[in-house]
């Protein structure tokens, strides 16, 4: 289930709190989903990432990244296939 | 109860006398400042948003920088920096906030920062268990208290929820915490503190320095720390020509260069615009994320907005600013720029007020701005100045800055060719410094003869508002001061104008560029100079004086720190001497270590921003670590407890050697007994008003008495004052005689900061009264707290028995209760006051207006007082923001209720 | 056969015309060298074991650089470097070989080398493949043939067996195949080839650069290639000091640099002392496999040997040299030690038999040593020199050096008080020259006025011998080029008089150090510069003549290089003024681009064995890539085929321009279609007798005639000596216009080595009447081959036509019959003979008195000839090692028959 | 089986050959061990290397290594238990 803060509505005010850039609602980075969520590009949303421990992992194999990162002005971004 | 034949009367009358001797005893009732404006709504919703937004750090910036150095081994060190910092900036996700004019900054949170390893990465190596236990536990917290405003204000003071509290000021998410780790090992053996730590060990004496450190007797180490600011920046080269036109002359540079001696500036031009197309993706990414939320928007005026912020920055991505909204926008985000390349305290704007008044005066011609879009453009400014935060080494963020960014912005002055520089502009921008109140840019009145009454009350009405800027600098001093350091470097009277204070209170440099509009030349000033306060940091004087008394140990601690200085102190002069031999010794190692650390520092991670903003960085191809810079004497040695010292100096004169009251031994014993108190870590406060006698305090009575009965500065009494001045023609001259990395004469520069507080807490009491483990006294030339008994000329004219000039600054802080200066004759008698100051060559006075009790309701209640800001030294805060020792300072500083 | 009416007839009568015209026709009896001499048993035993031995090469010492330089990412540049020179010298397997009084070599086999990856690692990239693929088929053939000594001497010049053959050269076992391709990987984007190539890039022109080299106008890049070389060792502080001794100075130095000023010194003493860390674990593990050996050996006199080349190695490992035998031991480490740490040709050991007199002397005056004695070290010496390999970057190593590594020895010269240097111990250098003959060290005589009638004796003597050694070199036209080019820098008469050759005939100045022996100063003589002979690397002075021809085309692939030159060439003056442009043009492009990779090389891999050496750097604190060396006017320019431009030059300006025999149209057709013969390339051979008329040769046979009768260089014919000089002026002078990456002008050097082999290859038909395909003239001021008729004293006067001091050198090569300087009568009219062209101002002469027959028939049967020596054009070469090109040329130089 | 050039009494004289520093005979690198020969430390006998492909490994398994290095002087170097 993913969180507003992947969501690509989501603007973090700080490490606690956003606004909902539809809504402009305060909402929370651990608040779920809601109808209008459209996720962002994330590593963790991308096939070239591999993930190795708790927010840590790999970026084409070699790379060290991790999941939370927000992948949208990297060159490299794929996302996975939906499953 | 008593002991050894005390009765409680006894102790309660010690009580009262210390509350006397130590600081300010609040009146009956609380006075709030006179004036009170609110800023426009628009300024008003973002200060708001701003006091609800914690200290927010984020693994995006560093995270890019070093996966692309790491690719880069092998790369030419100026150009792998480059492409770090380019891979930083084009990555950082943009984050634009409701009714924002000005877009951009650090990072992806409003109140954003980014640690910075390629500095210093030891502080998450040690802490590395800690973070992770941490992390387990912080869940386990209940989330909803981070909503709490309080004690700390945006810190974020705790780990809690999904965040991790770093330093107990900085939150990080959770699932950042790990690469933030990996990260940072990556920098071991090759951040620019652990080269430099590797090579300072060479230098004869190293072990010495240690010691110092241990010992607290010198604050922090300059190389790996804030390398950057306490300088002035200079915006002139976008302003003038564009990201594009810069990069045109850096490929012109590119040519003229390639294969000819002194190759570093091919790959100095060519780190410039690879730096700057780093800059240029970042800007467009903002401008490409407005156009998101424009397509969002249905509000019109909204999506109008977030439209004409995207036309706004595509258009100054590449080409010089069209109008005064462009410069400002320009203006700022080259400031962002250059704090994002280095851990950097006291970036000063500088004299924006002048830089950016061709831009509003031809709007303003042109009939484009008016005064309330000027005002709701400035506040803004405020605003933006305001969310910067430094992600800085620990100690230094919390004992040296308490956490402010000291972005100091300067009204007043003179122009190239010497007539008054005060503008309208300026004046706007005193009035936006009332209405938004905002520790950030901070001001400071340029104070000369010449400036319009008109300008000076304006800058009084501010004062008054008790936001605590502007602070009132004397511009004919600091110029005398800058024609004497630069003078071999050749600075001339003209460019001396140029002048503006970087940082706290940091004389700096400057340099008028020719800034052509339409054709018409505008000279306007800029800083000219890297850092004007690097070198040797923040030595405690009365800690030094500690030494001198014990013969060179650390009576704390029981470690010799240094060799014993072989003087049986039978004659005053034997006591100066020995601070001589030793303060020198510090300094001298000092000097040497911080010289190697900044050599790693200009190797590892030189300048490239801010290197293209300063003349002559672009003219010589070559970065501020190679002198780029037209200046470069701009490595100095600070003091702190400044009249600490030389009180304890007086006493111990006239105690011992003058009137033979006491032996040495006696105050050795007096000294190691806290004068029969229990010491200001046991009490558990750092107010000086709060210390408590021990069962024992008779025994110590007397001395303490008549130590506490010693000539004090700041009365214009000639025994303690000839003390101050020996002192400082001393150091002044001494300062001298090191020499920097780029071999330049380093100078004597007196502002404590807040150091004062943490190097209190480690020295054990003072020969004059001070109590162990309280802070010293504050600034350079304020008077110990309480002991200003003759009012505020008397104060001036203790504070003027040296000339100023042959300083950095001085700093002089005063507390003045509100109802003194109420009303426009209290503000003529306050301008007078000032002017009294700076007539007498005072080189800086800077003000509380606040009435004491309500700091200490402030400290009882913070919640009510999120907003409260306060003037430290140097700097303005809010008040909950603010460490203890230094909120327990302020409240004891003498409060003026006369004139 | 005949075809377009030519008889064949006709066809042998223009083949006899070519051979005529074309070089050497040998005579009837093979004659040998007069003088044979053996040298002592254990010289020869080790000479049998050297000639047994192939080129080796190995990766344990890149293996452990490589290794160390991963793990230093982040650290100073200069301490990375030192580190892991370090780990490759301490890895170093120790060996040693049956009779060696000095221990000790670059490797761990006989004639060691090792690929220095982070110079340059596209070769093994781009090998990859064909490495892979060789590894697989050289199992297949049959491992008995590497035993054959034959063509190619002790190059491995092909794969077999176990063993990769790299460049026709160098073995390396198939084990260390693959560990060599992923070291050199490793080295991709961070050698100084790609950082420099990446950088050259940036200067304008960089695509006319491209072109040269592809057309080969110049042969090949500086800064990457050989970076070090061409320049004499100094080995005063080893000998002075001892390791601990200099390790000690750099400890005082680090002290007294650490945190001041100019810190780069701090991180050069450092390295330093890290390298020699390194260089001393080297030697005691040496010590340790004698110790090793000695616990083996049963025959007493072989296991006392061992035992005191331990103790010895052991000794020197920390503390200076003893006696002669410690010294020599020292000596020799230390070149190997600069040897190991860059591609060095002409890494000259100077004027040894001065420096080590004292030592020697001192021994003889104990009794410590005899004759016998002396001649059996310096045969060892001999022989150690002579294992010395460079793997460089291919082509080098091939098309230039010919293999020669250039350790050039000199003798003579006057001493510092300017009384003649030549000693006792030089007579016995020259003797073992004779005895033990072998390429390395080359010898030299500074011919000088002063010197003693019997010590030249002893040098025609040696000369007489015919391994083409010692070579004659003017001491007063050569102290007049270092005095000027030096000046500048401080250079004064007599330190002018410690200059010495560097390499193979570069003019390179020395400084006079205080060798202080039991409390006597002897002033000993030493290297005073870095490499003298780095910047433009060989111009093809008949391509770019072809070039104007064509107007800026390379007609062999019709590629342009030059933007048209814009003249019609109607005069003599445009074509004069065509090539001065071009040649200009490829000068500056070239002094660029080669500046850009020599930073590249002082950033990426500095100098630390050699830096060391040189005085001044430990004195200043740098390395010689920061001009830590005394004298810093070190890049130059050299040319090659001279004199085919200048005959070139005169057969137009007569055929055309003042005879108006024929067009430049008719010329460019001609020169186009080779003068109607077949190219060297077809035919094969490279020989200047054996090349073939095509079929319509007798469309040409005119015009080739008349270019052929047109006034030759080398016959004191004012003609065409004044175009010699007209260029010589030009060019001295023009290349001062030039400055070095360290802001130093440049200078002429005219020596060809072996390029004329490889650029005579891709050039057509020149005006001269010279064939496309075949060698240029060889040296500088040879006459072309054959082209000198009047003897060798009109050969002397059109060779010093023009102020041999303007430049570095000049090269004159001269072949001469055994049977003219046969005995002490021949002996005398040859010393005669070098006196006259010195006394006119020759700068250089040397000789090879042999048979040309014999040199044909080596070239038929290698086998028989393996320790056949010739001098090529400043170096002594085995013939078997020798390119086809070279061989042909050598045998078709002039040989004079009488004098 | 082990061949002279893992033998401790080998002198390499070039790529081809060497000579038994016990014997003083020629030898080839590829004969076989004799009654006398003692390995030499190298890289495939040490038990910090592991073999990857022909002639590559890695040492602590984070290093490249090859087999055939000597490393009589690595400081890390530990003989592989004789089985």
């Amino acid at each position: 289930m993913n969180t507003c803060n992947d969501c690509k509505f989501y603007l973090p005010v700080d490490v606690f709190k956003g606004i909902c850039k539809l809504s402009k609602n305060d909402i929370l980075p651990e608040d779920n989903f809601c109808e209008k969520a459209e996720r962002i590009a994330k590593c963790k949303f991308c096939s070239k990432y591999t993930a190795e421990k708790e927010f840590l992992g790999k970026c084409m194999s070699t790379t060290l990244a991790y999941p939370d990162m927000i992948a949208a002005k990297c060159a490299d971004f794929e996302w996975i296939s939906l499953n | 109860m008593s002991k050894a034949g005390q009765s409680t009367d006894d102790f309660m009358e010690c009580q009262n006398e210390a509350i006397n001797y130590y600081g300010n005893k609040p009146g009956d009732k609380v006075e709030d400042r006179e004036k009170k404006q609110q800023p426009t709504q628009r300024a008003g919703k973002a200060r708001d948003l701003y006091f609800s937004a914690k200290s927010s750090t984020s693994m995006e910036f560093p995270y890019w920088y070093t996966r692309c150095w790491d690719e880069l081994d092998g790369e030419i060190p100026i150009i792998r920096r480059a492409e770090s910092l380019k891979a930083g900036f084009e990555h950082l996700t943009p984050v634009i906030y409701p009714g924002e004019l000005l877009a951009m900054g650090k990072a992806s949170y409003l109140r954003s920062s980014y640690p910075m390893p390629w500095l210093s990465e030891a502080f998450f190596m040690a802490s590395e268990d800690k973070l992770y236990k941490e992390a387990l536990e912080s869940g386990k917290l209940t989330a909803d208290t981070f909503t709490t405003v309080g004690k700390g204000g945006g810190n974020v003071t705790k780990s809690v929820g999904k965040v991790i509290s770093i330093a107990g000021k900085f939150g990080l998410r959770v699932e950042e915490m790990p690469v933030m780790l990996e990260v940072a090992k990556r920098w071991k053996n090759r951040s620019v503190d652990d080269v430099g730590h590797k090579y300072e060990q060479m230098v004869p004496g190293y072990k010495e320095k240690e010691a110092i450190m241990r010992s607290v007797i010198c604050m922090f180490d300059s190389g790996y720390t804030l390398p950057q600011g306490r300088e002035v920046v200079n915006y002139y080269y976008p302003l003038q020509y564009g990201i594009d036109g810069i990069i045109r002359m850096c490929e012109e540079g590119i040519a003229e260069v390639a294969g000819y001696p002194e190759m570093d500036r091919l790959y100095f031009y060519k780190g410039v615009v690879t730096m700057l197309q780093g800059v240029k993706s970042w800007i467009l990414n903002y401008a490409e994320e407005a156009r998101f939320l424009a397509s969002l928007e249905k509000e019109e005026k909204q999506k109008a907005e977030y439209t004409e912020m995207a036309e706004r920055l595509e258009h100054i991505s590449a080409n010089p600013p069209r109008d005064f909204h462009d410069a400002l926008q320009m203006l700022w985000i080259f400031h962002v720029a250059v704090l994002n390349e280095d851990a950097i305290s006291g970036l000063s704007p500088g004299r924006v007020g002048q830089v950016l008044y061709p831009f509003w005066k031809r709007d303003v011609d042109r009939g484009l701005i008016d005064r309330a879009k000027t005002i709701e453009l400035l506040e803004c400014m405020r605003i933006k100045f305001t969310e910067i935060d430094c992600f800085a080494s620990m100690g230094v963020v919390g004992g040296v800055l308490s956490g402010n960014t000291f972005n100091n912005l300067c009204v007043g002055g003179l122009n190239k060719d010497g007539t008054s520089a005060a503008n309208e502009l300026e004046m706007l921008i005193l009035e936006t410094g009332i209405s938004c109140e905002t520790p950030q840019p901070t001001l400071s009145v340029l104070y000369d003869e010449k400036a319009p009454e008109e300008f000076l009350l304006k800058g009084i009405e501010c004062t008054k508002a008790g936001a605590g800027y502007p602070a009132w600098v004397n511009n004919q001093v600091a110029m005398e001061f800058i024609l004497n350091n630069y003078g071999h470097e050749g600075m001339m009277m003209e460019e001396a104008r140029a002048w503006a204070i970087g940082g706290c209170l940091e004389s700096s440099p400057g340099s008028w560029m020719p800034l052509n509009l339409d054709g018409m030349i505008h000279w306007i000033p800029g800083g000219s100079a890297p850092a004007t306060s690097v070198g040797v940091h923040f030595i405690s004087l009365p800690k030094i004086l500690e030494t001198v008394i014990f013969d060179g140990v650390d009576m704390r601690t029981g470690e010799r720190i240094f060799p014993s200085h072989g003087y049986k102190l039978e004659t005053y002069e034997e006591v100066w001497q020995g601070f001589r031999d030793y303060f020198s010794r510090a300094v001298h190692v000092l000097a040497l270590t911080n010289n190697v650390q900044h050599d790693a520092w200009r190797k590892i991670s030189p300048s490239l921003v801010n290197s293209m903003l300063k003349p002559d960085c672009l003219e010589k191809g070559r970065d501020l670590g190679q002198m780029g810079a037209r200046y470069n004497t701009t490595f100095n040695i600070e003091s702190c407890g400044n009249t600490t010292l030389v009180n304890s100096l007086a006493s111990l004169k006239k105690n011992i050697y003058d009137e033979k009251n006491y032996s040495l031994e006696a105050y050795r014993k007096a000294i190691l007994d806290n004068f029969g108190y229990h010491t200001a870590q046991e009490t558990g406060s750092y107010s000086l008003v709060d210390q408590k006698p021990a069962e024992h305090f008779s025994e110590y009575r007397k001395i303490h008495r008549q130590s506490l009965d010693a000539p004090k500065f700041g009365n214009d009494d000639p025994y303690v004052d000839a003390i101050f001045k020996e002192w400082e023609d001393w150091f002044c001259e001494m300062a001298h005689n090191y020499r920097s990395l780029y071999d330049q004469p380093m100078y004597a520069c007196q502002i404590s900061v807040s150091t004062h507080g943490p190097m209190g807490a480690v020295t054990l009491a003072t020969p004059d009264g001070r109590l162990s483990g309280t802070t010293f006294s504050d600034g350079s030339v304020s008077a110990y707290p309480g002991t200003d008994k003759h009012g505020p000329y008397a104060l001036f004219s203790s504070a003027t028995c040296w000339n100023h000039s042959q300083s950095q600054n001085s700093q002089l802080n005063m507390k003045i209760h509100p109802s003194v200066v109420r009303g426009r004759e209290g503000s003529r008698k306050f301008l007078e006051l000032i002017r009294a100051y700076m007539r007498k060559g005072g080189f800086h006075v800077q003000f509380n207006i606040v009435d004491s009790r309500m700091l200490k309701q402030a400290q009882a209640d913070p919640d009510k007082f999120r907003s409260l800001l306060v003037r430290v030294a140097g700097f303005t805060q809010y008040w909950v923001e603010l460490g203890k020792q230094i909120q327990d300072e302020v409240i004891a500083r003498t409060e003026y209720e006369e004139l």
